[in-house]
């Protein structure tokens, strides 16, 4: 679960990470009343979960009133790169003398948290990453151990800075730790953390929530229901149900059953040259009831001109996926073409199931997925 | 022999009395592995399949010294809690079939089994099967695994039965098959297992099933490198035409930073002379030319 | 540093351990009053730090007010066991139906906290481990994972008690945890933790604080200054000296430099049949003021006929030894027989200070023991 | 050779520019430790005797690639994560000198440690000296100490130096000299150390100087009695006059819960073999009568 960044930083406020002063509108005339709060100049940001939002002119520096309603009434309008903007966050507008990256996150290789800093902040940690690794200090914390204050000041000694400043960014990666553990957090970032005339100050916060931690942390799953923020109208549906569903760009809907084997049916539609237009993994064991909903999802997603389901059953049951597949066309009314690969436990008992409602099936799934790419082609 | 479990596997069974737990403990007796305990809170007394179930794993293993591996089917909440009773009892195999356990917990109790030798298959993993000892600690279906020298490791489930079973019908059995999980962080990843295959005289040659997301693959490639390819290897990654930024299913399966997409893992196989295969059943085709000569 | 009874169980009741119904009083006339809150049968309660405080008249039942008046009139009077009564515990008296025994530690070897649970509390534990040690269950924590819920249940499997009390088990000993934990605590103990007609009740506390953590405990510093509790008048004075006492009957005083030299000094005057009034290390280093107050103190110390200084020279100077006993000879005007053995960093010198002065000095600190026996004898 | 400490160590100074720090190091320096680094944070730039001085261990091992010991003066609210920062930056012999370390931070950093199999000499220790070697990672005085063949384990300090010093008169030098220290808790018991001299072909016979407190003792000859006196051991216990209950200068030098006593500890050694000196000075004794045809 990612937060907005007006949340997180809210957050970085509590965790004595200084941010900018602000707070957020919800529309024209209460961008107009913060601003009023805060003067002028001041920056309007687009709360949207899109990578990209600076490029997107999602975030706007305003001189005046006038231009500040004209960005806000544009932003509420038409979003940013297609996602509709709620709110908007208004800001001080700060004088950057120079911006460094900082990030806590996990190494998922050696299992330990890990502060990744560098003076070169401001654009992609990717692009640095990618175009100059060594400049990215890389500071590791033993989950046996935990924060040490040693761990901070290795921190501070990877920027260079004066003492002052020394002494704040451990501050601020102290609250980075904290909120990191205080949140189940798996990513927590600030970039650009920018060196201005009043010191370090985060401007922009990013969060991301253990969805696995969730439980522990009901206020968020509460907030995440009322929003579903970066979760799709059927990412939200397949939620619900128990399965894992991930919208693409192309036209063959697909359903697998197990991540690995579903992943590996879109790599095979691509393989003879289909589109795949979504990855929907129903899981392990999964009931008729289960395979209706997944089914019924991509039937009537209107870009999807054919379905392939792949089934490997292994405690999934062959005869229950049939069960399923049958109850989705009776209860949507909608045909496509539908081709079934159904292999593994009680599979006799499944294909008579399909025989009988006429749907065919295959046992080889490198032939299924031929047969699906070239079922789209002729339509 | 086999690895991590073989004939002389004795289990408990954590969770034992869960749906999960009671209905995959009979799949596994009836397969021949040696169950010989359970445990569930609460539960002492009860019987699961005939086998006892006590309150901790403490009294299980007073009661039946024998055991040395536990599978877990706790809840994730609880799940690490089952992890470190396991430790402090003594167990040196954990199969955590486990999923959803948040990865703060997961690291932690991760770190802490390894520090004390323990190894943990999973979180989030189908388990170990090691067929010609006609063991399994897991929740595989039997169908797929039959005896022979081929070492299979995957962070995979049902891709793992599906190419398992192709080998199979093209003529070559395991020794064993392991799933490592797919959650982002696990308890042994592929270096350990493919040493462990390097080291086992039962496995001739060793499949390796990736999919994208963080570095385990890179990694086993860097490693190969610096220590040689002691056994042949073919391999497969799933989740070429993965978007970044987005979970496909597993918790682990996601292309971030820049990194975890299948082409950085493929060239990285394909660079030290593992051949990776284009579909699942051409990982039959591959395992006819690098393994039919062994 | 060991709190009272009746503060462990203020501390009890903040962590969900239930504890009679009582409070403290400083005055018999406070204990009636008490009294009056708390009904009769009433138990009074010496709130004293010495062992074997039952047995010594310290806890008495009382069934009416004038036995009240009068048992704690007599133990404000007269104290137990030689320490002065400044407050004593009024509680309710509870039915008791069984005793066990619960404590929280440290293993020393295993590196460990290590809970002692026993069905056979009441008694001293030391007893229990020496008659019949198999009754002490041991549930060990490693520090690097901390308390566990399977910690817990193996703590109430360990006493075979009911699902209700297993559960308030559970409930209690995780407390002693945190309070272990969040108190610096080396030991936290109940004995008896009784099983009454209420449930479980802890009828006595022990909960000692680990010194050297005080620094993280300032409430507690203050109060341990505010009120010297276990330790001696010595003791203290030592303490803010910086050096090691530890009083004993004989009349020989004692001055080593280091623990293990002091104790073997002891040791050696023992071994030549002399008894040795004091242990005093006066540490690493010490400056000729730190000698000074500590040969000070057993010059004042009327019990002591002789002094035997034994200084091994390390970082430790033997000019300053010589230098800081020469001063606490001139303060205090105290004469005594003084036998020193010095030799190490400095001895020369050192010596020389002392022939100037008229003091006999050894090398050898066997000689030196038996000479100072001898001096005692013969006084 | 020597054990812990020798010719190959090479040291950072934790806390260098300390009072305490600073005197050691310098006399360190000339008895011949190699000492290439200190730590304060903070003092970066600064040099003490010449040494150079960092803010953090890392960068100290980052110009001094070579250091693989710590010593450790730094003050005890902050000697735990000066342990942590050392093991982190892969140092595998830390000595800690600290007195007073809290009891819940020293359980923890040690099994630490331990995990990562870092020797932790202390903490409340005088430090290791192989007189042979010319190398002293603590604050005993030189004129105790000279190479020879007898290894020295001691709970104690100046005690300790006494002993050394009677043995080095009667003719007995010494390979090396270790104080575990004083505290409850230590990083390294008797049973590590005798097992080390056991191995170190250079020593030929024990010194064991214990004390009241705790049951290393015990737990030395109980070891012992299982896997055999592989050379001769001598030993000494301080404490025999001491009351329960009461600290005798060392936070471990405590009779608790009826365990503890130099009765124990010395009927423990006797009853394997192992003789027990009646006086410090006795110890050179000994020594002639079992290391002398050694």
């Amino acid at each position: 679960m990612r937060l907005y960044e007006y949340e997180g930083k809210n957050i970085f406020s509590r965790y004595d990470i200084p941010v900018p002063k602000g707070s957020v509108a919800s529309s024209v005339e209460e961008v107009v009343k913060k601003i009023s709060e805060i003067g002028l100049p001041a920056v309007l940001k687009a709360q949207v979960l899109v990578g990209g939002r600076g490029k997107a002119g999602g975030i706007k520096l305003v001189r005046n009133i006038e231009e500040a309603k004209h960005v806000s009434e544009h932003l509420f309008k038409t979003g940013v790169k297609g996602v509709p903007v709620k709110k908007i966050l208004v800001e001080e507008a700060v004088n950057i003398i120079k911006e460094y990256y900082i990030s806590l996150t996990i190494d998922r290789s050696l299992r330990k948290y890990v502060y990744l800093v560098s003076s070169e902040g401001g654009v992609d940690i990717e692009e640095i990453a990618a175009s100059k690794p060594e400049a990215i200090h890389k500071i590791y914390i033993d989950p046996l151990v935990g924060l040490r204050d040693y761990h901070l000041r290795r921190v501070a000694e990877s920027l260079n800075l004066d003492p002052e400043n020394s002494k704040k960014i451990q501050i601020i990666a102290k609250g980075l730790y904290k909120i990191m553990t205080d949140y189940d957090a798996d990513l927590v970032e600030i970039n650009p953390l920018a060196l201005t005339d009043k010191g370090l100050i985060a401007l922009d916060s990013k969060i991301t929530i253990d969805d696995n931690a969730l439980f522990r942390h009901k206020d968020l799953e509460e907030s995440l229901s009322a929003d579903p923020r970066e979760f799709t109208e059927e990412e939200v549906i397949a939620k619900k149900h128990g399965f894992s569903y991930v919208s693409l760009e192309g036209d063959i809907g697909i359903i697998g059953n197990g991540a690995g084997l579903t992943m590996a049916t879109l790599d095979l539609v691509a393989h003879f040259g289909g589109k795949p237009a979504n990855f929907l993994d129903i899981g392990g064991g999964a009931s008729a009831e289960r395979v209706k909903a997944a089914l019924s999802l991509l039937l009537r997603d209107k870009r999807i001109k054919a379905v392939f389901i792949n089934v490997y059953g292994g405690i999934t049951r062959c005869d229950e996926v049939a069960r399923g597949i049958i109850s989705a066309l009776e209860e949507t009314g909608i045909r496509k073409p539908l081709v079934v690969r159904l292999v593994g436990t009680r599979e006799e008992e499944g294909r008579k199931i399909l025989e009988e409602a006429g749907i065919n099936y295959f046992i080889n799934d490198d032939e299924a997925a031929e047969h699906v790419v070239e079922l789209v082609k002729n339509l | 022999m086999a690895i991590i479990v073989d004939r002389n596997t004795r289990v408990v069974v954590q969770g034992i009395t869960g749906k999960e737990g009671s209905f995959h403990t009979e799949a596994m007796l009836r397969y021949g592995t040696k169950i010989v305990a359970g445990v569930t809170p609460g539960k002492e007394g009860m019987k699961v399949a005939g086998i006892p179930v006590y309150n901790t794993v403490a009294k299980a293993v007073r009661n039946h010294p024998e055991i040395n591996t536990s599978i877990i089917f706790v809840p994730a909440p609880f799940a690490p809690d089952a992890v470190y009773e396991a430790i402090d009892a003594g167990i040196k195999v954990i199969v955590v079939i486990t999923e959803g356990i948040p990865v703060h917990d997961e690291i932690k109790m991760i770190n802490y089994a390894r520090s004390k030798g323990v190894i943990v298959v999973g979180p989030n993993c189908p388990g170990v099967i090691s067929p010609g000892e006609r063991v399994k600690v897991g929740i595989m279906p039997e169908r797929s695994f039959g005896p022979g020298n081929i070492g299979v490791v995957s962070r995979s489930g049902t891709l793992t039965y599906e190419i398992s079973e192709a080998l199979l019908k093209t003529g070559f059995g395991h020794s064993t098959v392991i799933g490592i999980g797919g959650d982002p962080v696990t308890g042994l990843d592929f270096i350990d297992v493919v040493e462990m295959f390097f080291k086992d005289p039962e496995t001739k040659g060793i499949v390796v099933i990736g999919e994208i997301g963080g570095d385990a693959e890179e990694r086993l490639a860097d490693h190969i490198k610096k220590t040689g390819l002691r056994k042949p290897i073919i391999a497969f990654i799933a989740g070429k035409t993965a978007p970044p930024g987005k979970r496909m299913g597993h918790a682990g399966a996601i292309i971030t930073m820049g990194m975890g997409s299948a082409e950085s893992k493929i060239k990285a196989f394909e660079s030290i002379g593992i051949p990776v295969a284009s579909t699942p059943m051409q990982i039959a085709d591959l395992a006819k030319k690098y393994f039919s000569d062994k």
